[in-house]
């Protein structure tokens, strides 16, 4: 599968060898063949590798998705490798690994590392967060051009943090669209989906309540449509792959994709139904810090990564979206205005609201 | 509102059903089949994969994709099944563990072999196979009928095709001569061998049929819910199936009832939980309604239950 | 393949045939699964060794800081524990003939209140583990025992609510989880108290991390107890009777319904077990709406220990060791982790096939016997008096005592 | 030679631990009935299931209709015209009587021209007229799990019939049928033979094979004994052939000495299991030292009666009193220990855990008691095989492996020895006999009705319930004659006659 040569055996003699970098990319349930999230971190591994010849990959994977687990499957592994890449909030606590283990180095995406003993920063980890938001934000502005019912959606899994900021930087980004782009798009939420962050407060949205049930995902994706929705942007994990089903057997539906270029899923028979994919560039982020590290330059920090890093963005492939041109236009536009900090689209705890905030 | 409940309840129920009937075929010869969850999953895989095959070659039988992906669900099930059959007819393995390991196997096999093959024969790594969606029917004249003709609309192909196998294994289990045999394997074999049938034939096909019939199941649930293959499939399914058809006393119709009612209160659960605009997080609570109200109705349903009296014994023809 | 064949010795010995049968299933599935990896391109003595290595029971080449084959195999012992109770749990269940497919679902429950009524709460350890174990077991059996409650006063298959109970314990506590006591970060519970985990976690032995288990201890010990309830007592008599043949066990006055309600909650009070050494000892947190694995593997284990407390030990050392051992070896010989998985079904697959071996090598061996027995002509029959003839003797004395002479005819 | 439609030829069978069949040779002729005796064990069923293809001999051949048989099987005997009654029915329950008879050659019709559906309208009518022709009259759209052990046989019987074989096989068919049924079937027997069938009969009543075998083999412990003609051999010196002794089945029985009344039945109402009621209202009683017998035609709730005693079915009205101490609702164990021992009718389904070593079914009903087990609640295993062996020995129970055999291994009639053994030696007040004798051989039945009279002798209150008129009139001091679930006669076993008591067993009222 996406395992490749072993690196096993030959212990510290690789390590000498100032090239032969020995990189492990630990997995939770899903796999580094998930065609989502932890591809694009893995895309990022081979990409390093192909650049630096005796660099070796080998992918490791946990199967229960616990926290503990997760944990563990890096301790088990981790005396064979320099690196370990960690895509996955579950792989927060590495951080006492890592204060065992400080000539190994680890690239932690989408969490900040669990603090030990007070202690938040660690030299050898390099934890990479993205501002939800502002993905959320573009999703919102393209929704809100496209739409052609005027009634746009966004389904997402749980109302964790970071689902709820793609949900307030999607709602941000029509709020914009409607303000500076002349046009009426309407969010929709159906009450009985509404979310409930993590301080309690009832945050609207719709969500599944899960990251791993396609069929109640298809049921709000129906629902959702049925109230005339005709575009949804779907932040839900694996229970968004339901309201893919739920657009492709509709008419007329399109939805957005999130994290990575999904335009791959949204084939079927009548075509695509993936209008655009809003991106977190885990992968450019993860080949930087490879870089980095063999350059003798890497630097253990908590990043909270955005697009004046070109790290939250858009697809800009002409063939793997199904914008205007003119959209494509308008999205491009307020890029430039969200990487000079103009636009700060709300997102769960940065005080700012869907209607109000910077930039609006 | 009620349109909704019935559309979305039948998709769900028709496939839950047809499993049901495989897990009947096989229990009432008198093998327990709780491999009907790895015999659904390896069945779904079986038809994804030949589907992602077939278009492959030829892009152009993309409309005819999910008939294709039917047929082979039901071979990749019923060959799957001959491992079960094998075990609790020739090998005399207890049943209710031969299942419990067919379904171990069958998680981990098709996970493995998804992989394996997306990066060894399609060179792109992955760990499904998209299916892409199946068309919707509706059947005109009966579809205007107020109310009930939800049930006659935006149908699936594979509730047409279930239904039409449902028919087929109802005729040929209540009234041909291999049913008739079938049933009386299910309540003493020895019986069934003095008259000189071939009882470890009989269990053998039966215990197939059930495979098929939970391919055909689980690739309907592959292209209703999330539009491909992926390990996600097993979601319980086939042990909600060994139920309705405990529920339905091994017995066809009741079964269908049975199904009908998972349905039916699943859909309806979406629908009250969205009636009664109750939060995300009540989603949980609504979701155990179908099981909740199964337990109750058992209070009330199972003082009459008959299991198939020979369900279980490993059959030895020189037993006394 | 009639004579002297020394597998047939080797399987034929029936003193250890429980141990053999296995260990030859074992063996078989090993060969097969070697077959599986040299067609993938891989070496399979690397991987064999390297889940041995990485369930902590032979050396790894090199170890991480503060690690050595301690922590492993310390890891190894606290990943045992559950195992061990869950396969007890079904164990106990089969003997009185019922098949307790809700084991993840106890363990779920017990989980659940253990972590909601101590796991976050201020105790002292003294108090704090005792009560632990106490709350899981008593949710684990009260679950359990109404299954046994529903099976005997309504007639309601066990395997039907255990499955809907599994379904409903999943999603109820799934909404008190994530409304009440989820961490955002990790997005499932917080994590428990030290003073109420059943681990002694990252204690440190000489520069190495260790996690001590007392569950491991306590499954031993149930073991133990389990295999002594049900060979050695009457309660054990009971359950085997209720399990074999209910009719009869009514008939000789026992109470059924106690009897499946008692093992039933004996079940579920492992499983509670299995469930507080899983969520509050090797894990410290629960997943929300995820039933563990284990709950259905537990199955397999107890049948490749044969449905026996002391083999359902070593069936539990065993599929431990090939889930435990799996991370590092699909790293170390880079091969997908589910291959260990594969191996695994592998196993169980061959082992299911026990009776079978048993029953075709004992066979071969009588056939053996009998053919060397008829060289020589049977001595005994003619020689000791057959039993029947003693009675018959007996008969005749007494029949001086109650017969009349006289003939038998009409 | 060249009219042996049988040919056995030095056939051995073994299973563990014991030789079922010893190199046994002998050839049945067409158109005779061949009886099989032996005592229970001697290898008898094996011998008749490997003509039937059930079993296939370790040694030796078969030759059937001059064909050396291979690869053998019930299909195959079934082709080759050999059909078979077995000992333990092998009948479907929740078919019909009709579905039983024709199942592995169900008619089927064409429905809508092309699709080949069972039909059984036509079979059912045949099945009728031959129930009528050899008036073994049944329902044949009665399901099996509906109808009465009789009822059952007499399936088991049209079974073969139906099937058209001509060489039939019936393993002790008779032992539960009523006399006027054994005649019947004897009848219809002779009329086989009349019309060309070759007849093997097992039977364990040597009268039946006096009347109507030709002749007949005697087995003892899988060795075949002899070969008789039976015109030329008295019962008695079959008896003596197949036993190794001097048999008498006619019992020497002391004058009563009743003593106090141990149970009443007051009033007794017991419904079936499809809420029917079978028991109507049944009133009597019985004395230390008195062996009451209920006679009646099998499936008029005689086997309810004991149910509601021992505490097995609950009674709906009425009260049960067992030593002026009542105990109509009393749990099944209370009741044992008050004083009832059981020997249940089906022993297959409630009197033994088959799985279990004979062990633990002999102590089924001590297990929990001194010295089985501690007042803790530990077992004592050395008790359980002590006692074990001993009963072994007492009640001469045959089994391959001593008392750790499995009991599933034992031979019918010796499976029935041990429930017979485990009841005795509880030392109750109340004994209740059901069919103590069914499927037991002379000597076996010799043995058993001495235990019942010297268990009488030791004052003990005995319940037979027994299908054997012989059996009763033998046994019996006191008669009750029960006729759909009432008691119609009780009277002194010295004030009835055979006649009478098979009268009121037909539902004739009063003195006629
Ligand atoms: N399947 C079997 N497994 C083991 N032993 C068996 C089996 N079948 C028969 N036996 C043994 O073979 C011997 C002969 O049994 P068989 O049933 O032929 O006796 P029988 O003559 O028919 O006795 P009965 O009159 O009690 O029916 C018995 O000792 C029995 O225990
Ligand atoms: N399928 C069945 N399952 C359980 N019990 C049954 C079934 N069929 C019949 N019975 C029970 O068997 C008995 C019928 O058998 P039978 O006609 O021999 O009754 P009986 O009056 O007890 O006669 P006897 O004791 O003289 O044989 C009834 O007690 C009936 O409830
Ligand atoms: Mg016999
Ligand atoms: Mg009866």
């Amino acid at each position: 599968g996406g395992g490749s040569e072993p690196a096993a055996g030959n212990g510290g003699q690789a390590e000498a060898d100032g090239e032969a970098l020995r990189i492990a990319i630990v997995t939770s349930p899903s796999g580094v063949d998930d065609g989502s999230f932890n591809q694009d971190n893995y895309n990022g591994i081979l990409a390093f590798v192909e650049n630096h010849g005796n660099a070796t990959v080998n992918a490791v994977q946990e199967t229960t998705g616990d926290v503990a687990a997760a944990v563990q499957a890096v301790a088990d592994v981790v005396a064979d490798y320099d690196v370990i890449v960690t895509p996955g909030f579950q792989f927060a606590d590495i951080s006492s690994i890592a204060k065992d283990n400080p000539e190994k180095k680890f690239i932690l995406v989408d969490a900040n590392p669990t603090p030990q003993d007070g202690q938040e920063l660690f030299d050898n980890v390099y934890a990479m967060t993205f501002a939800e938001e502002e993905s959320g934000f573009f999703a919102g502005v393209a929704a809100a051009l496209e739409t052609k019912t005027g009634k746009v959606s966004v389904v997402n899994g749980i109302a964790f943090p970071s689902n709820v900021n793609y949900q307030w930087g999607f709602e941000s980004g029509v709020m914009y669209a409607n303000k500076h782009f002349g046009t009426s798009a309407q969010v929709v939420e159906l009450p009985s989906y509404a979310g409930t962050d993590v301080t309690n407060t009832n945050v609207g949205g719709n969500y599944v309540g899960n990251f791993a049930d396609p069929a109640t995902g298809k049921v709000v994706g129906n629902a959702l449509i049925n109230e005339g929705v005709d575009i949804l942007f779907v932040a839900a994990g694996g229970s968004g792959m339901g309201v893919f089903t739920a657009a492709m057997e509709a008419e007329g539906i399109y939805v957005i994709g999130c994290d990575v270029d999904q335009f791959d899923d949204g084939v079927y028979s009548g075509g695509n139904v993936i209008l655009t994919s809003v991106l977190k560039n885990m992968s450019i982020n993860v080949e930087r810090q490879l870089n980095a590290i063999v350059e003798g330059s890497f630097q253990g920090s908590n990043e909270l990564l955005r697009a004046n890093t070109d790290s939250t963005g858009f697809v800009w492939g002409d063939d793997r979206h199904q914008l205007s041109a003119e959209t494509m236009e308008k999205l491009e536009e307020v890029y430039e205005l969200v990487q000079a900090g103009t636009i700060v689209p709300s997102a769960n705890f940065n005080g700012h609201s869907p209607d109000n905030f910077p930039g609006l | 509102m009620m349109d909704r409940m019935i559309i979305d309840g039948l998709a769900f129920a028709l496939p839950l059903f047809i499993i049901a009937v495989g897990g009947i075929y096989s229990e009432r010869s008198g093998i327990i089949n709780l491999a009907l969850e790895g015999l659904m999953g390896f069945g779904a895989f079986s038809g994804a994969l030949a589907v992602v095959l077939v278009l492959r070659s030829f892009p152009g039988l993309q409309p005819q994709g999910i008939y294709i992906a039917m047929i082979f669900a039901m071979v990749g099930g019923a060959l799957f099944a001959t491992i079960h059959a094998a075990l609790c007819i020739y090998f005399k393995a207890n049943q209710v563990i031969s299942g419990v390991v067919i379904n171990i196997l069958s998680v981990s096999l098709t996970a493995f072999l998804t992989r394996q093959l997306n990066s060894l024969i399609f060179k792109a790594p992955s760990d499904r196979f998209q299916l892409g969606v199946a068309n919707r029917i509706t059947i005109p004249g009966l579809s205007e009928i107020p109310v009930l003709g939800a049930a006659f609309r935006n149908l699936y192909p594979f509730q047409i095709a279930i239904i039409l196998v449902a028919v087929a294994a109802y005729v040929l289990f209540e009234k041909s001569r291999y049913g008739m045999r079938l049933r009386a394997c299910g309540d003493n074999p020895h019986a069934v061998a003095a008259a000189g049938v071939d009882v470890e034939r009989i269990r053998f096909s039966a215990v197939v049929i059930s495979g098929a019939l939970a391919g055909l199941g689980g690739i309907s649930f592959a292209y209703s819910i999330s539009a491909n293959f992926s390990p996600m499939i097993y979601m319980g399914y086939g042990y909600l199936a060994i139920a309705a058809l405990i529920f339905g006393n091994w017995g066809m119709t009741t079964t269908l009832g049975a199904a009908l009612l998972f349905g039916f209160a699943r859909s309806g659960g979406y629908e009250l939980a969205r009636a009664l605009e109750m939060s995300s997080t009540f989603n949980d609570i609504t979701m155990t309604l179908p099981y909740v109200l199964t337990l109750i109705l058992l209070i009330f349903f199972s003082k009459t239950n008959r299991v198939p009296r020979s369900l279980g014994e490993i059959y030895d023809k020189g037993k006394r | 393949m009639n004579k002297k064949n020394p597998l047939t010795a080797f399987l034929g010995n029936e003193k250890w045939q429980w141990l053999s049968i296995p260990v030859f299933a074992v063996v078989l599935s090993i060969v097969a699964g070697s077959v599986v990896m040299l067609l993938m391109g891989k070496n399979p003595l690397a991987a064999y060794v390297g889940i041995l290595q990485g369930a902590g029971l032979v050396p790894k080449p090199n170890y991480a800081g503060g690690t050595g084959m301690l922590t492993d195999f310390t890891s190894f012992l606290d990943a045992l524990a559950p195992m061990i109770f869950a396969a007890l749990a079904v164990t106990v269940g089969f003997r009185a003939g019922l098949f307790n497919i809700g084991i993840a679902g106890q363990m779920l429950l017990a989980g659940f209140f253990a972590t909601l009524l101590v796991g976050y709460s201020d105790l002292p350890w003294y108090l704090a583990k005792p009560l632990v174990l106490i709350i899981a077991v008593t949710a684990g059996a009260l679950a359990a025992g109404l299954v046994g409650y529903l099976k005997h006063r309504f007639n309601i298959s066990e395997v039907v609510s255990t499955i809907m109970m599994n379904y409903i314990i999943a999603y109820v506590t799934s909404y008190y989880i994530k409304s009440y006591f989820v961490n955002p970060v990790s997005r499932q519970s917080e994590y428990i108290q030290p003073a109420a985990s059943l681990t002694l976690k990252n204690l440190r032995v000489g520069g190495v991390r260790i996690d001590v288990s007392i569950g491991i201890v306590l499954a031993v010990a149930a073991a133990l107890l389990v295999y002594y309830l049900l060979y050695k007592t009457r309660l054990g008599f009971e359950i085997k009777a209720v399990g074999a043949n209910k009719q009869a066990a009514e008939y000789a006055g026992i109470h059924i319904g106690k009897t499946t309600v008692t093992a039933m909650m004996i079940s579920g009070g492992l499983a509670g077990l299995a469930g507080a050494t899983f969520y509050l000892g090797h894990y410290a947190s629960m997943q929300p709406g995820v039933l563990a694995g284990l709950g259905y593997d537990a199955i397999a284990t107890s049948l490749l220990g044969n449905n026996h407390p002391l083999g359902v030990l070593l069936a539990s050392v065993l599929i431990t060791t090939l889930d435990k051992g799996a991370t590092y070896m699909s790293s170390k010989v880079g091969v997908v982790r589910e291959i260990s998985g594969v191996i695994t079904s592998l196993i169980l697959l061959f082992s299911a096939t026990g009776t079978y071996i048993r029953y075709r090598v004992n066979r071969q061996r009588q056939e053996q016997k009998e053919q060397q027995e008829h060289r020589e002509p049977p001595e005994e029959q003619s020689a000791s008096p057959a039993p029947g003839e003693v009675s018959a003797q007996q008969v005749e004395k007494s029949r001086e005592a109650n017969l009349k002479e006289g003939g038998d005819e009409a | 030679m060249k009219d042996a439609m049988i040919s056995i030829r030095n056939v051995t069978k073994r299973f563990p631990g014991i030789v079922a069949n010893d190199n046994i040779s002998l050839e049945i002729r067409k158109g005779e009935i061949f009886a099989l005796l032996g005592e229970n064990g001697a290898g008898k069923s094996v011998l008749m299931s490997m003509i039937f293809g059930l079993y296939e001999p370790d040694e030796g051949d078969i030759w059937i209709k001059g064909q050396r048989v291979t690869d053998y099987s019930p299909r195959q005997a079934a082709r080759m015209g050999v059909g078979m009654v077995h000992q333990h029915f092998k009948l479907v329950e929740n078919y019909t009587i009709a579905q039983n008879i024709v199942l592995g050659m169900e008619p089927v019709k064409k429905t809508l021209g092309f699709l080949p559906l069972v039909n059984l309208t036509e079979s059912e009518k045949e099945i009728e007229a031959l129930s009528h022709r050899y008036k073994l009259d049944v329902n044949p759209r009665a399901r099996i799990e509906q109808v009465n052990v009789a009822t059952r046989q007499k399936v088991e019987i049209l079974k073969m019939l139906y099937r058209e074989a001509d060489i039939l096989i019936f393993d002790e068919p008779t032992a539960i049928l009523t006399p006027q049924e054994i005649e019947y079937l004897l009848e219809i027997i002779r009329e086989l033979r009349e019309n060309g069938k070759t007849i093997i009969l097992v039977s364990h009543k040597l009268e039946e094979i006096k009347e109507v075998a030709d002749r007949c083999a005697i087995l003892n412990r899988g060795r075949l004994v002899d070969i008789r003609d039976v015109a030329t051999t008295s019962t008695r010196e079959m008896a003596n052939l197949m036993v190794g002794r001097e048999v008498m089945l006619e019992v020497n029985k002391p004058a009563p000495a009743f003593g106090e009344v141990v149970l009443e039945v007051e009033n007794l109402r017991v419904k079936n299991q499809d809420q029917v009621e079978v028991v109507k209202g049944v009133s009597f009683q019985i004395r230390g030292g008195e062996i009451f017998a209920i006679a009646g035609v099998s499936g008029n709730g005689q086997a309810e009666i004991a149910e509601a005693i021992t505490g097995l079915k609950p009674v709906t009205d009425g009260t049960i009193r067992l030593n002026q101490v009542e105990i109509t609702h009393y749990p099944v164990r209370q009741r044992n220990l008050e004083g009832i021992a059981y020997i249940p009718e089906d022993r297959q389904a409630y009197g033994l855990i088959l799985e279990d070593p004979i062990t633990d079914n002999l102590a089924l009903k001590r297990y929990f008691q001194e010295p089985f087990s501690t007042p803790g609640g530990k077992l004592r295993p050395e008790a359980f095989v002590s006692y074990a062996r001993r009963l072994i020995d007492t009640y001469d129970i045959r089994s391959n492996r001593g008392e750790a055999s499995i009991t599933r291994s034992l031979s019918g009639g010796n499976q029935q020895k041990m429930i017979i053994a485990r009841e005795i030696e509880q030392d109750t007040p109340l004994i209740i006999f059901v069919q103590p004798t069914r499927g037991l051989d002379v000597g076996a039945i010799e043995n058993t009705w001495q235990q019942i009279l010297r268990e009488r002798e030791k004052g003990k209150a005995i319940l037979l319930i027994s299908l054997e008129l012989d059996e009763i009139m033998a046994l019996a001091d006191t008669i009750g004659v029960i006729y759909n679930g009432e008691m119609l006669e009780i009277q002194p076993a010295s004030a009835l006659t055979a006649m009478e008591i098979g009268a009121y067993m037909m539902g004739v009222k009063e003195h006629e």
